[in-house]
């Protein structure tokens, strides 16, 4: 019972951080958004007695990969501030 | 529970396909792209799961014995590891794709990138 | 023998291995990858030998378990061709790719071997989730080697590829863990054993899987990442993907196919189809070389996927169907692929700069005529035997589905090889020669011809072919070098060798054409001595059209005879092409041929239906809707007489050939679609067919034919293009008299065969060699000739009197009879309408003798000198056999007639000596000829007796003192002589004809121009097209 | 338009996709594959203790092959992608504590990334989780200590040195004709021990390594191409 309503949570949390990824103006936020909703999923797979793909999906898919995503990201942030004030970078980001 | 983590991850596939469709900017589509990755993830996962099943990790000894009824199924688990690590690849890859492709135009723009069509 | 898992060893443990190779050693990392390639190829390879030898087919297992509950590959004929065909490819597109890997350096050369050992385990794996993980090894890959090269370009179609194929593994991954789901095995073989489509959830996971295989295959239209890769991408991974990555994908389906269950078979053929006629389609407006290749491979995937969806029809045969067409499409794309590398031009109208290397342009050819299915290549035996299989089962619509893409894919290949032929290639930059590229790209070439060899041998019908033409073909092509003389020599001693060799195995009629090819073809061969130089790739063709006609004689099955149609096709477009500005003829000579060939090939389908052999008797018995297949033969052989309607390609293809091709392509060549119509009309039943409007419609066309041409031919400038119209008009006289099914009727026609041939003959010789003296077709360009060139007036004197039909040379007889047999019909409007026609004939027909060689000597030919010697042997040879044949028609008719009467018998001529009689009147030849020749030359004497004292008066320019007009047709008395006629005759010469196929040509590029724009270039475009795909299949074929 | 476009299309997507969930009615019972894999007298022929652990590294060994040779396949491809960019440093200055603490923590990351690849046949976790345990490990180095050269030498050899004992460990079971990727090639030990389950903790070991160094490639040429900030 109690699970039921642990996991509804979780995946309303979820839902809401993917429109977060999907539509949040600052890229950086999306960004953790997206670690987030893995990091719920991987909280998710422990009540579904999957700790192995649990600790996987935290360590890569939310690790791992966010990481990656902010070294992309800084890396066009400094290409692009080449040329243009600070404000609009966000602007291409978007 | 197995049906709500199911269905959370069928909607999470469609919010993945949604930014991969709608959004402009590669980034973002690439996180829709991750996205749509990890809903397919909860789905597999809330397949294994056996009602009332423990992790098919057998270290106490009460598992040793009638192990079928007492377990969640690890073949699927097996199969979302391997799949995990290859999004992770992909999306490393795909991550790399645009950063090159900001490189080449300074922009980051999908529609930007028309130069093969027809 | 070694277990095939070791491909894995050798292939991952080389990858793994390469990492210790120092970077600076990049010579050693590229041989290593090399190695570990050729490796892996001789381990399937002798499998592959094991397993055509009788082996059984090997079970691969995996962590001690047995399937289904660990992973298990299979090692059977059909893995063991593919795995050898993919390694093969591997090793040459490595090869290929040799630098540009070395520049990319270790890392790039992993990805590539990797590359190579994932399709292998792709087409193994008998488990799906494996397949899955090989799956993405293979397109992640993939993703790596489109930027080897690092454009732009080729970024941004990666970027679009990685994209699509993730979604698409999403989808598959999907599928694939419901397909588990309900069925609890991951196994393939436990999959199709549990049936999972009857159920309502199993039925969608498995369109999750079969549908992105589908995709992964490019499917039309959700591929425009596809093609953007092909365009993007190198060359030589274009190659790869083209054939490598196609074929491992293409098994695939095969694979899973089976696991889905026959109720899917006939939606991946409406998938193919669909496929296969849209891509071409859309290729029709492209004009980049790679992305072409790209709609082409798309297109041929999706024939191959029709097939598999009959795969149930074509039982036995499917192997052979599939690796026919497969090995066609996986050798010739590797090849186009590579040569658009070498080449590095990416608009088509720029590859004319091939030619600066002819040997490039023979290469091309091959790969081109191997898509299309041309003889010898393997998919054209496996193009038959698809059409065989298909019409015999009542098919027929997926029949011309298959021959309608073909067509458009003909259409666009074509179109791209006359560029390369005859493009402009003044300012393109020539290109390097680099060993490495061209080493691949000529074994591709080589294994073509040898892979259609052997599949001719694999059945009863192509073992009987006979190669010897086609070796003596080779051989000159190989002797190319030498000079004009000796080939020419070489060719005539050659082909006089095989006609005597064969002609006491012939029955009368086929000795008819046969002697007509042959005899005809030395003759005009002889005119070949008269050119100087090598004459680089004339012979080959000339001989190869000549092949296949004598192979369409000597056909005792239907497949022998449409392997030499097709040879001879392909012979002639060459010859065609060779000719000046003839690029748009020789591409109008090919699609009307390609057109031809194919109603012919659904013909000859329908005569095979419910027969059990494939001899040539079967078109005597047709049982299966016998009226359209008598219709549709018919059809196939008029592109070749080119009747009205389907005659376009032919004044500019006779008119702009060279001068000792247009008598071949004329007096020879036509004499095919004769010899089919005659096969036709014979197997019909002769004079009681039970057909009747065939003829009667044929008939009509044939009289319409002969009018429109000769009209038409009045009206022309240009000396070779009159007669090319004029040819029409005599087609159309043969046409209508075969249709009239009589005796007489039939030895008119034939008697017209052998009229036709010689005078054709004669006059396009002679006017040939004129325009070679001349140099200019334009008949107002010239006059006065007589003087320079009395040989070839006397000749064409002779040859216009002969082709009027006026007493006494032997085209009157050829009237006569026809008169007679029309009287005899009752067919007197189509009398009627021919007899205008040979009216309008003399119209032209005077104006060769007036304008060309009578009136005033154009200054710049007061010194040309009398044709060439090489030249007035064929054609006085000639002209003494239209003598022969005027006054002894006999000699002739007489012959004809009896072997008519094995199948006309009623209505024969009756002969008394040299006369012959029929039933409105007699005509007695020999009498006739003398008394006219007599009399010609007796008033021929008095006039020289007259004018013996007559002044020559030396011509002096009156007109233009001296300048000489730069628009000669302004002072030359015949120029547009006839402008009264045309304005009474232009409702009849307007081009209704040219119109019609034009506007269809329009219709088929504009609908391409805009469908294609589909492929906007937007990845996320891509993305819609590919989930609307997978709704609209999961719409149509589980239906909501 | 393209948005509203787009919307229907997924709601007719979700409409294909309904019944898979409506025919999914959870589990109550093993799948017949994965009795299979729990009876008692298979588990003691695999003798790991961890089920998922036996799945990924002997039935289904074939695809962690292929999924080790994705990352692989992944860091070549990114190693040539990105080497033509500029490789200029960065300069910042991490504070000491930083530097102290990720001097120290460094280690014993390392240390539970091998525990973990070590113990994959006993508790959750394996070779995927040590590696990217150990890739985060790098991480904090590179963080701590941007100026530092990486040794990218040491992550490739250590690469291909895992890479082709992988094969090699997978292979000689075919040649000894146990089957690729058979783990019965070392003594199968005492069920729940360390040393138990055969070559599965060997092959996980070697899969962690080459995992940990395929990503701290991945991760530091991702690292190396970050200009100046």
């Amino acid at each position: 019972m109690d699970f039921k309503i642990i996991s509804a949570l979780l995946g309303i949390i979820m839902l809401a951080m993917s429109f977060i990824a999907i539509y949040h103006k600052k890229m950086i936020v999306a960004v953790i958004a997206t670690g987030a909703v893995g990091l719920f999923a991987s909280i998710m797979y422990l009540f579904l007695a999957a700790p192995d793909v649990a600790m996987t999906e935290a360590a890569i898919g939310s690790g791992l990969s966010t990481i990656i995503f902010f070294y992309v990201l800084n890396r066009i942030r400094s290409n692009d501030k080449e040329g243009r004030e600070s404000d609009e970078i966000d602007e291409v980001i978007k | 529970m197995e049906y709500i983590t199911i269905t959370t991850g069928f909607l999470i596939i469609l919010a993945g396909l949604w930014a991969i469709m709608t959004r402009k900017n590669i980034i973002r589509i690439i996180i829709g792209f991750s996205l749509f990755d990890t809903g397919i993830h909860i789905v597999m996962v809330s397949m294994a799961y056996v009602k009332g099943g423990v992790a098919p990790i057998l270290d106490k000894n009460e598992l040793l014995t009638d192990t079928a009824n007492k377990i969640v199924d690890p073949v699927p688990q097996a199969l979302v590891l391997t799949a995990i690590v290859i999004g992770l690849g992909v999306t490393a890859l795909m991550l790399a794709y645009a950063m090159k492709l900001h490189s080449e135009k300074k922009s980051l723009d999908i529609e930007s990138f028309k130069d093969l069509k027809w | 023998m070694i277990s095939p898992i070791h491909i894995l060893t050798i292939g991952l443990g080389g990858a793994f291995a390469l990492g210790f190779v120092p970077k600076k050693a990049k010579d050693a990392a590229a041989v290593i990858m090399l190695a570990a390639i050729a490796l892996m190829g001789v381990l399937t390879g002798s499998w592959l030998i094991g397993l055509i030898n009788g082996d059984s087919a090997q079970q691969v297992f995996t962590a001690g378990f047995k399937p289904p509950f660990s992973i298990n590959l299979l090692m059977g004929l059909n893995e063991g061709a593919l795995t050898t065909a993919v390694n093969f490819i591997g090793l040459l597109g490595g090869i290929y790719l040799y630098k540009y890997l070395k520049e990319a350096g270790n890392h790039a050369i992993m990805v590539f071997l990797i590359f190579i050992m994932g399709l292998n385990v792709v087409i193994m794996t008998r488990d799906i989730f494996n397949l899955f993980v090989f799956l993405e090894i293979v397109s992640i890959a993939t993703a790596g080697l489109v930027i080897l090269t690092e454009t732009g370009k080729a970024v941004q179609a990666g970027f679009k590829y990685m994209l699509a194929t993730g979604v698409i593994s999403g989808v598959l991954l999907i599928g694939i863990i419901f397909a588990y789901y309900y069925s609890g095995t991951l196994n393939i073989d436990g999959l199709t054993q549990a049936h999972i489509g009857a159920l309502r959830g199993g039925s969608v996971a498995l369109l999750m899987i079969m549908v992105s295989i589908l995709l992964e295959l490019k499917t039309f239209p959700a591929n425009g990442w596809g093609l953007d890769v092909y365009e993007g991408a190198n060359a030589g991974i274009g190659a790869m993907l083209s054939a490598a990555t196609a074929t491992g994908m293409y098994y695939v389906l095969y694979k899973l196919l089976v696991m889905a269950g026959p109720e899917w078979n006939y939606w991946i053929a409406l998938i193919g189809a669909v496929s296969f006629i849209g891509s071409n389609v859309l290729a029709l407006k492209q004009r980049s070389a790679q992305r072409l290749l790209g709609y082409s491979s798309i297109g041929q995937i999706g024939l191959l996927m029709i097939i598999l969806g009959f795969k149930d029809i074509l039982g036995d045969n499917t192997p052979y169907v599939a690796f026919g067409i497969l090995f066609s499409h996986y050798f010739a794309k590797a090849g186009l692929f590579w040569l658009a590398g070498i080449v590095k031009q990416s608009d088509i109208a720029n590859w004319a700069v091939i030619r600066k290397k002819p040997y490039f342009l023979f290469l091309m050819g091959t790969f081109i005529f191997a898509l299309i299915g041309f003889p010898p290549f393997p998919s054209f035996f496996a193009k038959w035997e698809l059409v065989m299989e298909l019409v015999n089962t009542g098919n027929l619509p997926w029949v011309v589905a298959i021959l309608f893409g073909s067509m458009m894919e003909a259409v666009y290949l074509f179109r791209w090889f006359g560029y390369a032929i005859k493009g402009e290639n003044e300012n393109i930059e020539d290109f390097k020669i680099e060993w490495n590229k061209i080493l691949p790209v000529g074994i591709v070439a080589i294994a073509l011809y040898v892979t259609g060899y052997f599949t001719a041998q694999h059945t009863e019908a192509g073992a009987a072919i006979n190669w010897i033409p086609l070796f003596f073909v080779a051989a000159i092509f190989i002797l190319d070098f030498l000079p004009v003389f000796v080939k020419n020599t070489i060719a005539i001693i050659g082909m006089a060798l095989y006609f005597y060799n064969i002609y006491p195995d012939l029955d009368n009629m086929r000795l008819v054409f046969e002697a007509i090819f042959m005899i005809g073809g030395i003759l005009t061969l002889i005119a070949g001595y008269a050119y100087k130089g090598k004459r680089t790739g004339f012979y080959p063709v000339a001989l190869l059209m000549y092949a296949g006609l004598t192979a369409i004689i000597e056909a005792q099955t239907t497949l022998q005879f449409f392997f030499g149609w097709e040879l001879m096709t392909a012979g002639s477009y060459f010859l065609i092409i060779r000719g000046k500005r003839s690029m748009p003829h020789g591409l109008s000579y090919m699609l009307f041929s390609v057109g031809g060939a194919y109603a012919l090939l659904i013909g000859l389908g329908m005569a095979f239906a419910g027969q059990d052999s494939l001899g040539m008797e079967i078109i005597n018995t047709i049982s299966y809707l016998p009226y359209w297949a008598y219709g549709l033969l018919i059809v196939g052989f008029l592109t070749k007489t080119a009747a009205l309607g389907l005659h376009i390609w032919l004044p500019g293809a006779h008119g702009e050939a060279e001068s000792d091709v247009s008598p071949m392509v004329s007096a020879i060549l036509l004499k095919a679609g004769v010899f089919g119509i005659v096969l036709t009309l014979i197997g019909m039943g002769g004079e009681s067919n039970s057909y009747p409007w065939l003829p009667y419609a044929l008939g009509w066309l044939g009289a319409i034919t002969a009018f429109s041409g000769n009209l038409m031919a009045v009206f022309q400038e240009d000396a070779k293009r009159l007669l090319a119209y004029s040819s029409i008009g005599q087609l159309g006289y043969i046409v209508l008299g075969m249709a009239m099914m009589t005796h007489l009727g039939w030895l008119g026609g034939f008697s017209y065969v052998v009229n036709h041939f010689l005078y054709k003959a004669v006059l396009f010789l002679t006017i040939g060699a004129v325009v070679l003296r001349v140099k200019t077709h334009n008949m107002y360009e010239m006059g006065g000739l007589i003087k320079r060139m009395p040989l070839a007036f006397i000749a064409v004197m002779i040859g216009i009197i002969a082709l009027s039909g006026v007493p006494p040379l032997s085209g009157f007889a050829g009237k006569w009879l026809f008169y007679n047999a029309i009287l005899e019909k009752g067919w007197y409007l189509q009398g009627a309408i021919m007899f205008f026609s040979g009216g309008i004939a003399f119209m032209y027909l005077w104006r060769l003798i007036h304008t060309v060689f009578l009136g005033q000597l154009k200054d710049n030919h007061r010194n040309v000198k009398e044709i060439s010697i090489w030249f007035l042997i064929p054609i006085y040879l000639l002209l003494a056999g239209i003598m022969v044949y005027s006054v002894k028609p006999q000699w002739v008719l007489q012959p004809l007639g009896d072997m008519i009467a094995q199948w006309f018998p009623d209505g024969q001529l009756t002969w008394d000596g040299g006369t012959a009689f029929t039933k409105y009147g007699h005509w007695a030849g020999t009498a006739v000829a003398v008394t006219i020749i007599v009399a010609f030359l007796v008033v021929l004497a008095l006039l020289l007796i007259s004018t013996r004292k007559a002044h020559k008066v030396k011509q002096f320019d009156i007109t233009y003192s001296g300048e000489r007009p730069e628009r000669p047709e302004t002072t030359h008395v015949a120029y547009n002589v006839f402008e009264g006629l045309y304005k009474a005759m232009w409702i009849a010469t307007i081009p209704l004809v040219e119109t019609w196929w034009n506007k269809v040509t329009d219709f088929l590029h504009d609908t391409a121009d805009i469908v294609r724009r589909i492929y906007n270039g937007n990845g996320q475009t891509y993305i819609i097209h590919i989930v609307l795909f997978i709704i609209v299949t999961y719409f149509v074929i589980i239906g909501g | 338009m393209k948005k509203l476009f787009v919307f229907i299309i997924l709601i007719a997507l979700a409409s294909m996709l309904y019944p898979l969930l409506d025919t999914f009615h959870g589990n109550d019972k093993l799948s017949e594959l994965s009795q299979f894999y729990a009876q008692s007298e298979n588990v003691s022929k695999v003798n790991a203790q961890n089920l998922v652990t036996a799945v990924v590294v002997t039935y289904r060994g074939l695809d962690t092959l292929g999924e080790v040779t994705i990352l692989f396949l992944a860091a070549a491809i990114i190693a040539f992608f990105l080497k033509t960019e500029s490789e200029k440093r960065t300069l910042r200055k991490n504070s000491e504590i930083f530097k102290t603490a990720a001097k120290m923590l460094v280690p014993i990351i390392t240390m539970v990334g091998i525990y973990i690849f070590i113990n994959g046949h006993l508790t959750p976790g394996g070779g995927f989780q040590g590696g990217a345990v150990i890739a985060s490990g790098v991480i904090l180095m590179l963080l701590a200590f941007p100026n530092m050269e990486f040794n990218h030498k040491f992550f490739e050899a250590l690469e291909s040195i895992s890479g082709v004992v992988y094969v090699g460990l997978a292979a000689f079971g075919a040649i000894i004709g146990l089957g690729f990727l058979d783990n019965a090639i070392l003594p199968l030990g005492k069920f729940g021990e360390l040393f138990s389950a055969g070559a599965i903790p060997v092959i996980y070991s070697f899969v962690g390594l080459k995992v940990g160094a395929e990503l701290s490639n991945i991760l530091n040429k991702f690292k190396s191409v970050q200009a100046e900030n």
